[in-house]
């Protein structure tokens, strides 16, 4: 095993791994592999490796590294020299073998064999960078839409602002877009004044395609444009009461907004079928209070819970109950009687123990807001996963806040999640931040294993465009190839693992390179024997590490 | 028994690096093998490991709706069923397939799992919670 | 833009955030924590999945902690809490710090975990993702844990010292802590270890020991009461703490996964809706646990040391009484003890409940900005969210700066 | 001339039809302008004749004709020309229900020559249910025409006296033209989707040349009158003769299962209540029935009722008797 | 394109006789498209059956351009020689044509050859033509009732249409015939749907067996 040098955390702190490096040492020096011993290198971190011979070099320490990053940093020292690091799985399958010197030589030279073809599969070119197209789109002209545009613009970015039919507020906004009736235009004008922003009219629907630095926009008025970036910021909108004569929110509000005189009773029903969302609520809570205060209704709210999650929204409940609003919650269904548009509503109070029924003047039943139809051909041109109820961050932790599944696409305000207008304007912010990486004109990485295609082996049967999370690959009609779009790439892999032609290959874990390594790990001989395995097994409950009550 | 542990550099790096602070060691007959996402594994892999000498591979991925790359965990659990569906049929009884999802810090659940695996049969170790392991095996859906 | 210099005061998630998004921007970020180790509260929190992720948010801390594990230009101050702050002519900050370091140095500690082994009293601790820490409230010097660290890195008796750390922005997240049930005695917390508290169920989620079997059989049963801290003038904490259904209701579902047979009570006043898969999560776990809407008057210890719940008959007038193996009081958040002080030092205002207003950096304070559950309750994702949001505010600040 | 002859002339511009109503009982009674009823009889799945004999018995004096139906919903039973055969001889008038799914052209029209033979007047031509619905649900279906290139065929023949292939029906060049001659029905289904284009499909079928018509089975009366408000709209009710279908119900679970697993059968909510809230399913079932044929007797347009009481022949005496239609005129 | 699926693994392990050694062959083109008998189909079969046929000392596993071309049959011409028996993981068509290209040589089926189609989405394939030789999408908007009406009506919708669905099977299978007269409303051609159509002339179709094309323009 000549040009091979392993370095090697001197044993002393580890655990368990009682394992006498000089003889050990020995082994290796007998395979031929050189040995560096590098004190406390967790600690003392690399400077003393500067001796380091070999192309090739192993390291052999505790995954602790790993840990408090100094591993990294190994990493990049190494890389950076002539000589290549390997990688992090190859420190483990050594690790495992610890325990037997008489074993490791072996098993080394296996491993290093192994992952050396690794490393010569490993491709020259350092990670390239992408240049973004400078400009944003922002889908939506509501009032997500216009908070974001405005921010951007703020920002120096320029940005289109794709203007949407439809509503312009969300449920969850209707008091704030009531309460300010121009803060929808005050923000237009906030984007206009703003040299940065313009207004494109969505006629005739729009076509995007994805391109290695952003999206290529075509409307159906044969205007076309460029973008780094896509903010997804549409609005949401009530469908209308399955029952004849009741009103949604939105209805309510356009009332309210109208001046119309709100006398008699008004009762709200919710929860019903599924539990009402929190901004929702905000928004009934609101509602009845104006009922109550300006228009001196008398109102009743029937839930099964009150949402008060919200900031302030439990306040906002102890008004409504001093204003003198009813609330009722209900556990069994109540019966709802539809006699021509006006109801009948009988249930029973499970806080009071009696049985009510009321006959109102006005029944608000608040409906699940949904995307407009437009919007999802939109999130469908952008191959964006709109998941239950059609929220568009195909619903995945790791997305929080603005991501979607299309790098490069981000989501914001109602486009995401159940909005009030303090979220909105905290969303907004860190949209920005996020687009703002996204547009550095030094250009943003590309993930390092992008997997390659060999055209040769290419059948286009275009599984990978269609199994792919992230839209990352598309058609090449030149090369009768698919293609992948390094810059939305996520190097998960999914792609290479369906590919039926075997046409796809991880850049830097080739297909043979893998099966090799999986087979010395195959190979590899047990380090202690099997008896020792099993009792190893044992509940964790007995071992010493786990006990003491924090 | 060799047990091949091919697992995301999510969820299931960050379960085998728990392992130890619960006091448990991975038997010697198991080999780990890290791949970015459990997306990547396809049938040939599975089987190939197989052929290459091991007896059984355990894939450990994330939770479901927990996935980094979103639905990674998802194909390769339908893949390691179909495979173990494949290897039944075809009447092939020495060699074993299965998925578990772990979050990170299960690691009671995964030794319970390998455990199950290497003593087919014996009542796994690791306490109550491995119960449910045999439910939770990778074909729930 | 010249690099700026950041104190991010307490590394919980919101501070980790905050932390590790200005880094990457390329400013110079000091980490401030009281504890021993960064990622606060959570740190000690459970994976409620049950092979469906649950979104409980517990594996974005972990995320965190390695991104700042990785993270070269964050220059980490643990054990540290600020004693002065002063407000220099050029507009930055100078804190004060004093450090009362862990006897662990965290440096040298190569998480051998030979001190664990060696130490009788259980006084340390293994952080996940981290190192140890000694509880030198357990701990009681007989210093074998000194013999045995390979690193030479603990010494039990370090002296306190003070620092000073010059900041052009201060970032406040020093979260927050749970409500104390003790403090009522209402709640039988304390004086029955069979009454337990939301904490200290995730801890034993995290150990992954799930419940304390020698007090619950597999098909005994226990009860949940939300609310305790939480919306209750008498307690001082009016509002709702946002987490404690979405905690409580998650751990019912995952104990439902561990002990089928269990028998499950669940009171409460409302569900609180909590992430966009509710609907379905709710529909899901109320089909497996009684929901009792009420708010029980008392936890007592009865005869046979059983918790006693008494609480009003939800179906008729009246109280009605019932013993469980094991009650989980889902306490609520309320402000850190010392969140006063802090406000009183740095000069923030504090709202009824004792949380920090929202200081966006505008104004007389400007520069200093307040983050995620310092200033209101929030989940884990909240936090993540509330953070990023805060790091562009002060980016836009860098940038104005920098012109 | 009668209408049903005027209409098939027109359509088939030629003078056969007027025999075909000399012929055709139900042609005759619908040409006299009399409210008609015909019964459905299931054949049974064996050779035994007693069951068909007390079949006969109940429907003998109440039908004016009874349609045997063909392996209905794709169980296989004794075939309907062999059925009719049987019925002829005991003094009934058949009308031979013929599907396309379990034959292909030259065996359709070779059984239309043979029933023609034994006798067979009336026919009614269906496209037949799916096989996966049957007892055979491996077998291959045939579906060579469907029912509306059957209905075309059949008037073809006896019209036109020519097979399908366009060869006149003929032993030799010398002899005469002798083509089966039928009383050409079809079925109508007011309730199946798309429901606007239900009616064209009827004036499709009526091009095609058929002189009768029988409905699906109808339980929603307010859907069958709107259906039928546009075929008088369109004058279709002229061409053709409509009878309305109708299947006494017998349990509340039957018609559930009408209204959740039968295809192209709608039962409003009121009727289910109220059989629901009935003393006696059964007994409320055939009341309404009753009342459905009084009505239909007063609607524009309709000519007779069709009765498919489902293996429950015995109920459709009692039903007429209640709307009042016996004793039938011969 | 034409759509298999792999026959079951029982049935392809059972049918493969006693045997030293066996050759699997896949097919680069429709097959590999529909994921049943691309390479990779093919490398997981070779070795699920090592594994399930250890009788069988060499089991080795290639993939030609299309097998139903005689011209990439010849480069299989030693390995194939070289095994006692093939499983072609081809459509029908390439299965025979393997067998008349190496008469001698058992050839055995791996797939189901199910019909000509369309990959709606990844994973799931749906009939799209019958190959009847008498095509008259021209009348039906562009949607074939043979293919899609679950009777292959001419003149349809029959009774059995509801909600837009087809009564075989009310779940997920639509009425051919709705579809039609929703694409002819759209298209403003419902005229066309009130002709009756003329049976069809099945002698284009499978009848008096294989259908042949010949184009004397092409073949001299």
């Amino acid at each position: 095993m000549q040009g091979v040098s392993v370095v090697m955390c001197d044993f002393s702190c580890q655990p368990r791994k009682k394992v006498d490096c000089r003889s050990l040492r020995k082994e290796l020096a007998k395979a031929g592999i050189q040995v560096v011993v590098a004190k406390k290198p967790c600690r003392q971190g690399i400077e003393n490796l500067d001796d380091l011979q070999g192309e090739k070099v192993l390291f052999a320490g505790c995954p602790l590294l790993e840990e408090n990053g100094l591993y990294g940093r190994f990493r990049e020292r190494f890389s950076a020299a002539p000589a290549n690091f390997l990688d992090l799985d190859v420190k483990r399958s050594i690790l495992d073998l610890y325990d037997d010197a008489k074993s490791i030589e072996q098993a080394l030279s296996r491993s290093i064999k192994a992952h050396a073809r690794i490393l010569e599969a490993k491709e020259a070119e350092a990670t390239e960078t992408v240049k973004p197209e400078a400009k944003v789109l922002v889908y939506g002209a509501g009032y997500s839409g216009l908070h974001a545009a405005a921010a951007l613009c703020a920002t120096d970015v320029s940005v289109d602002v794709l203007e949407t039919s439809g509503p312009t507020v969300s449920p969850g906004c209707l008091a704030e877009a009531l309460r300010n009736r121009d803060a929808v235009r005050k923000l237009r004008a906030a984007v206009e004044q703003s040299q940065n922003g313009v207004f494109i009219p969505h006629r005739n629907g729009v076509r995007l395609s994805a391109l290695e630095n952003g999206f290529h926009m075509r409307t159906g008025d044969g205007m076309e444009a460029l973008y780094g970036a896509v903010v997804f910021a549409p609005e949401r909108v009530e469908g209308p009461c399955a029952e004849e004569g009741a009103l949604n929110l939105s209805a309510l509000y356009a009332a309210l907004e109208r001046r119309q005189q709100l006398r008699g009773i008004t009762a709200f029903l919710l929860d019903r079928g599924r539990p009402s969302t929190p901004e929702v609520v905000r928004d009934v809570l609101e509602a009845a209070k104006i009922i109550r205060d300006a228009h001196r209704g008398e109102v009743w709210v029937l839930l099964r819970n009150v949402q008060v999650s919200l900031q302030y929204q439990e306040e906002l409940y102890g008004d409504c109950r001093d204003a003198g609003v009813v609330f009722v919650k209900y556990r069994e269904d109540l019966s709802l009687v539809d006699d021509y548009g006006s109801f009948d509503i009988a249930g029973h109070d499970e806080q009071v123990h009696t049985a009510f029924s009321i006959h109102p003047d006005r029944l608000v039943i608040p409906q699940i807001p949904r995307l407009p139809a437009e919007a999802g051909v939109f999130a469908a041109a952008l191959k964006l996963r709109l998941e239950k109820d059609e929220y568009s961050q195909s619903d995945s932790l790791w997305n929080l806040p603005n991501d979607t599944n299309r790098t490069g696409v981000f989501a914001v305000g109602s486009a995401r999640s159940g909005m009030i207008p303090t979220l909105i304007r905290q969303d907004v912010s860190s949209l920005v931040a996020a687009v703002e990486e996204r547009l550095d004109p030094a250009g943003f990485a590309v993930e390092e294993n992008i997997p390659v295609v060999d055209a040769d082996k290419c059948v286009y049967c275009l599984t990978c465009v269609r199994v792919c999370p992230f839209g990352a690959m598309a058609k090449d009609p030149e090369q009768g190839a698919a293609r992948v779009i390094a810059s939305a790439c996520r190097a998960c892999g999914i792609c290479v693992a369906e590919c039926p032609a075997e046409a796809l290959e991880v850049r830097n874990l080739r297909r043979e390179a893998l099966f090799s390594a999986v087979e010395a790990l195959a190979e590899a001989p047990d380090t202690r024997p099997p008896a020792a395995g099993s009792p190893a097994a044992g509940p964790p409950a007995a071992a010493p590490t786990s006990g003491g009550d924090s | 028994m060799k047990l091949l542990l091919l697992h995301c550099t999510e969820s299931g790096q960050k379960v085998l690096a728990r392992l130890p602070q619960i006091g448990y060691r991975l038997p010697s007959t198991v080999r780990t093998m890290e791949l970015k996402c459990t997306g990547r594994i396809n049938e040939e892999l599975l089987l190939s490991s197989l052929e290459d000498g091991f007896d059984a591979v355990l894939v450990v991925g994330c939770h479901r709706e927990n996935c980094r790359y979103l639905d990674g965990n998802l194909r390769a659990e339908r893949r390691v069923q179909r495979i173990a569906r494949m290897l039944a049929d075809a009447g092939v009884m020495d060699k074993k397939v299965d998925m578990l999802l772990v979050g990170p810090d299960e690691g009671a659940k995964l030794a319970a799992r390998i455990a199950a695996f290497l003593a087919p049969g014996a009542e796994p170790a690791a306490g109550a919670e491995t119960a449910s392991v045999p439910a939770q095996s990778g074909g729930k859906k | 833009m010249d690099t700026a210099k950041v104190a991010v005061i307490g590394a919980g998630i919101s501070g980790l955030t905050v932390a590790n998004a200005l880094s990457t921007a390329s400013a110079e970020v000091t980490l401030i924590d009281r504890d021993a180790h960064p990622g606060g509260r959570s740190v000690f929190y459970g994976c409620k999945a049950v092979d469906t992720c649950v979104r409980c948010g517990v594996c974005l801390l972990r995320d965190a902690m390695s991104e700042l594990a990785q993270n070269a230009n964050v220059n980490l101050l643990l054990s540290s809490s600020p004693v002065s702050f002063h407000r220099r002519e050029d507009g930055g900050f100078e804190l004060g710090m004093q450090t009362r370091p862990n006897p662990i140095d965290w440096r040298q500690c190569t998480s051998c975990g030979y001190c664990l082994e060696a130490c009788p009293q259980g006084a340390v601790k293994q952080i996940p993702g981290w190192r140890f820490t000694i509880d030198t409230q357990v701990c009681d010097e007989c210093g074998k844990c000194v013999d045995a660290c390979p690193a030479s890195a603990i010494q039990l008796h370090r002296e306190p010292t003070r620092t000073t750390v010059d900041a052009d922005y201060v970032v406040v997240a020093s979260g927050f802590r749970p409500f104390d049930p003790a403090v009522n005695r209402k709640w039988g917390y304390g004086s029955n270890p069979r009454v337990i508290h939301g904490t200290d169920l995730e801890h034993l989620f995290f150990e992954e020991k799930y419940l304390p079997r020698d007090l619950i059989e597999a098909d005994g049963k226990m009860a949940f009461i939300q609310c305790v801290g939480s919306r209750n003038v008498m307690e001082g904490r009016s509002g709702c703490s946002r987490v404690c259904c979405a905690y409580a209701l998650r751990m019912a579902n995952r104990i439902k996964e561990e002990f089928p047979e269990l028998q499950v009570d669940f009171y409460y006043m409302d569900i609180q809706s909590f992430g966009r898969n509710f609907p379905e999560f709710w529909q899901d776990v109320s089909g497996k646990i009684n929901l009792i809407r009420s708010n029980p008057i008392s936890v007592k210890t009865g005869p046979d040391g059983r918790p006693v719940v008494r609480c009003e008959d939800p179906d008729e007038p009246g109280c009605r009484e019932s013993s469980y193996d094991l009650v989980s009081l889902s306490h609520g958040i309320e402000p850190e003890v010392d969140s006063a002080e802090l406000a009183e030092l740095i000069g923030l205002d504090v709202n009824a409940d004792g949380f920090f207003r929202e200081a966006d950096g505008v104004g007389s304070d400007g520069g200093v900005f307040v983050a995620g559950a310092c200033k209101r309750p929030m989940r884990i994702d909240d936090s993540v969210e509330d953070g990023r949001a805060v790091s562009e505010k002060i980016l836009e600040r860098m940038r104005e700066a920098s012109g | 001339m009668s209408n049903v002859t005027a209409e098939s002339t027109t359509a088939a511009g030629s003078q056969t039809a007027v025999r075909v109503t000399a012929e055709s009982r139900l042609a005759r009674l619908l040409d006299q302008g009399h409210f008609v009823v015909t019964a459905e009889l299931g054949p049974p799945r064996s050779v035994d004749p007693s069951v068909l004999d007390t079949k006969i018995e109940y429907l003998k004096g109440v039908a004016d004709a009874v349609n045997i139906t063909d392996n209905q919903t794709a169980i296989v039973r004794i075939s309907s020309i062999g059925t009719a055969t049987y019925l002829m001889s005991r003094g009934m008038e058949p009308i031979v229900q013929m599907t396309c799914r379990d034959r292909n052209r030259l065996a359709i029209q070779a059984d239309l020559l043979g029933a023609s033979l034994n006798g067979v007047k009336n026919l009614l031509c269906l496209t037949g249910d799916h096989q996966s619905f049957g007892n055979h649900p491996e077998a291959k279906q045939v579906y060579d025409i469907d029912s509306l290139q059957l209905i075309y065929m059949v008037r073809q023949m006896r019209d036109n006296g020519i097979f399908q292939c366009g060869e006149e029906i003929r032993n030799s060049k010398k002899a005469n033209v002798l083509p089966p001659r039928f009383f050409i029905g079809g079925a109508a289904n007011p309730f199946a989707e798309p429901l606007e284009w239900r009616v064209f499909r009827l004036e499709k079928k009526i091009n095609a040349g058929i002189d009768f018509v029988q409905t699906q089975c109808i339980y929603d009366m307010d859907v069958f009158s709107r259906w039928m408000e546009m075929v008088v709209k369109r004058g279709l009710h002229k061409r053709v003769k409509i009878l309305a279908g109708v299947t006494p119900i017998r349990s509340l679970g039957m018609l559930r299962y009408m209204k959740e697993s039968v295809a192209g059968v709608t039962v409003p909510d009121s009727l289910l209540g109220r059989i629901a809230d009935a003393e006696v399913a059964r007994e409320e079932g055939l009341k309404f029935c009753a009342e459905q044929i009084r009505q239909f007797q007063k609607m524009e347009g309709i000519a007779g009722v069709h009765i498919m009481a489902i293996e429950w022949e015995k109920a459709v005496r009692g039903i007429v008797e209640a709307a009042g239609l016996l004793p039938r005129p011969d | 394109m034409i759509v298999a699926e792999q026959k079951p693994i029982k049935d392809i392990v059972a049918m493969i006789p006693e045997a030293s050694s066996l050759l699997v062959v896949g097919c680069d083109t429709c097959v590999t498209v529909c994921m049943a008998g691309g390479i990779k189909e093919v490398n997981a079969l070779t070795s699920v059956l090592r594994m399930a046929r250890k009788d069988i000392a060499r089991i080795e596993g290639t993939s030609v351009e299309r097998q139903c071309d005689r011209e990439f049959l010849e480069e299989l011409e030693e390995s194939v020689q070289a095994a006692d028996a093939v499983l072609s993981m081809a459509c029908g068509a390439g299965v025979q044509m393997l067998s008349d290209y190496f008469e001698g040589k058992i050839v055995l089926p791996a797939l189901n050859t199910l019909f000509m189609g369309s990959n709606e989405e990844a994973g799931y394939w749906m009939e799209r033509c019958l190959g009847c030789g008498d095509c008259v999408l021209d009348l039906t908007g562009g949607i074939c009732p043979r293919t899609r009406c679950s009777k292959g009506l001419m003149n349809g919708p029959c009774g059995g249409s509801e909600g837009g669905k087809c009564e075989v099977d009310p779940e997920n299978l639509e009425c051919g015939w709705n579809l039609i007269y929703n694409r002819l409303k759209a298209l403003n051609r419902l005229d066309s749907m009130m002709e009756i159509r003329p049976p069809q002339n099945w002698s284009t179709s499978h009848d008096g067996g294989p259908r042949r094309l010949i184009r004397e323009d092409v073949k001299l």
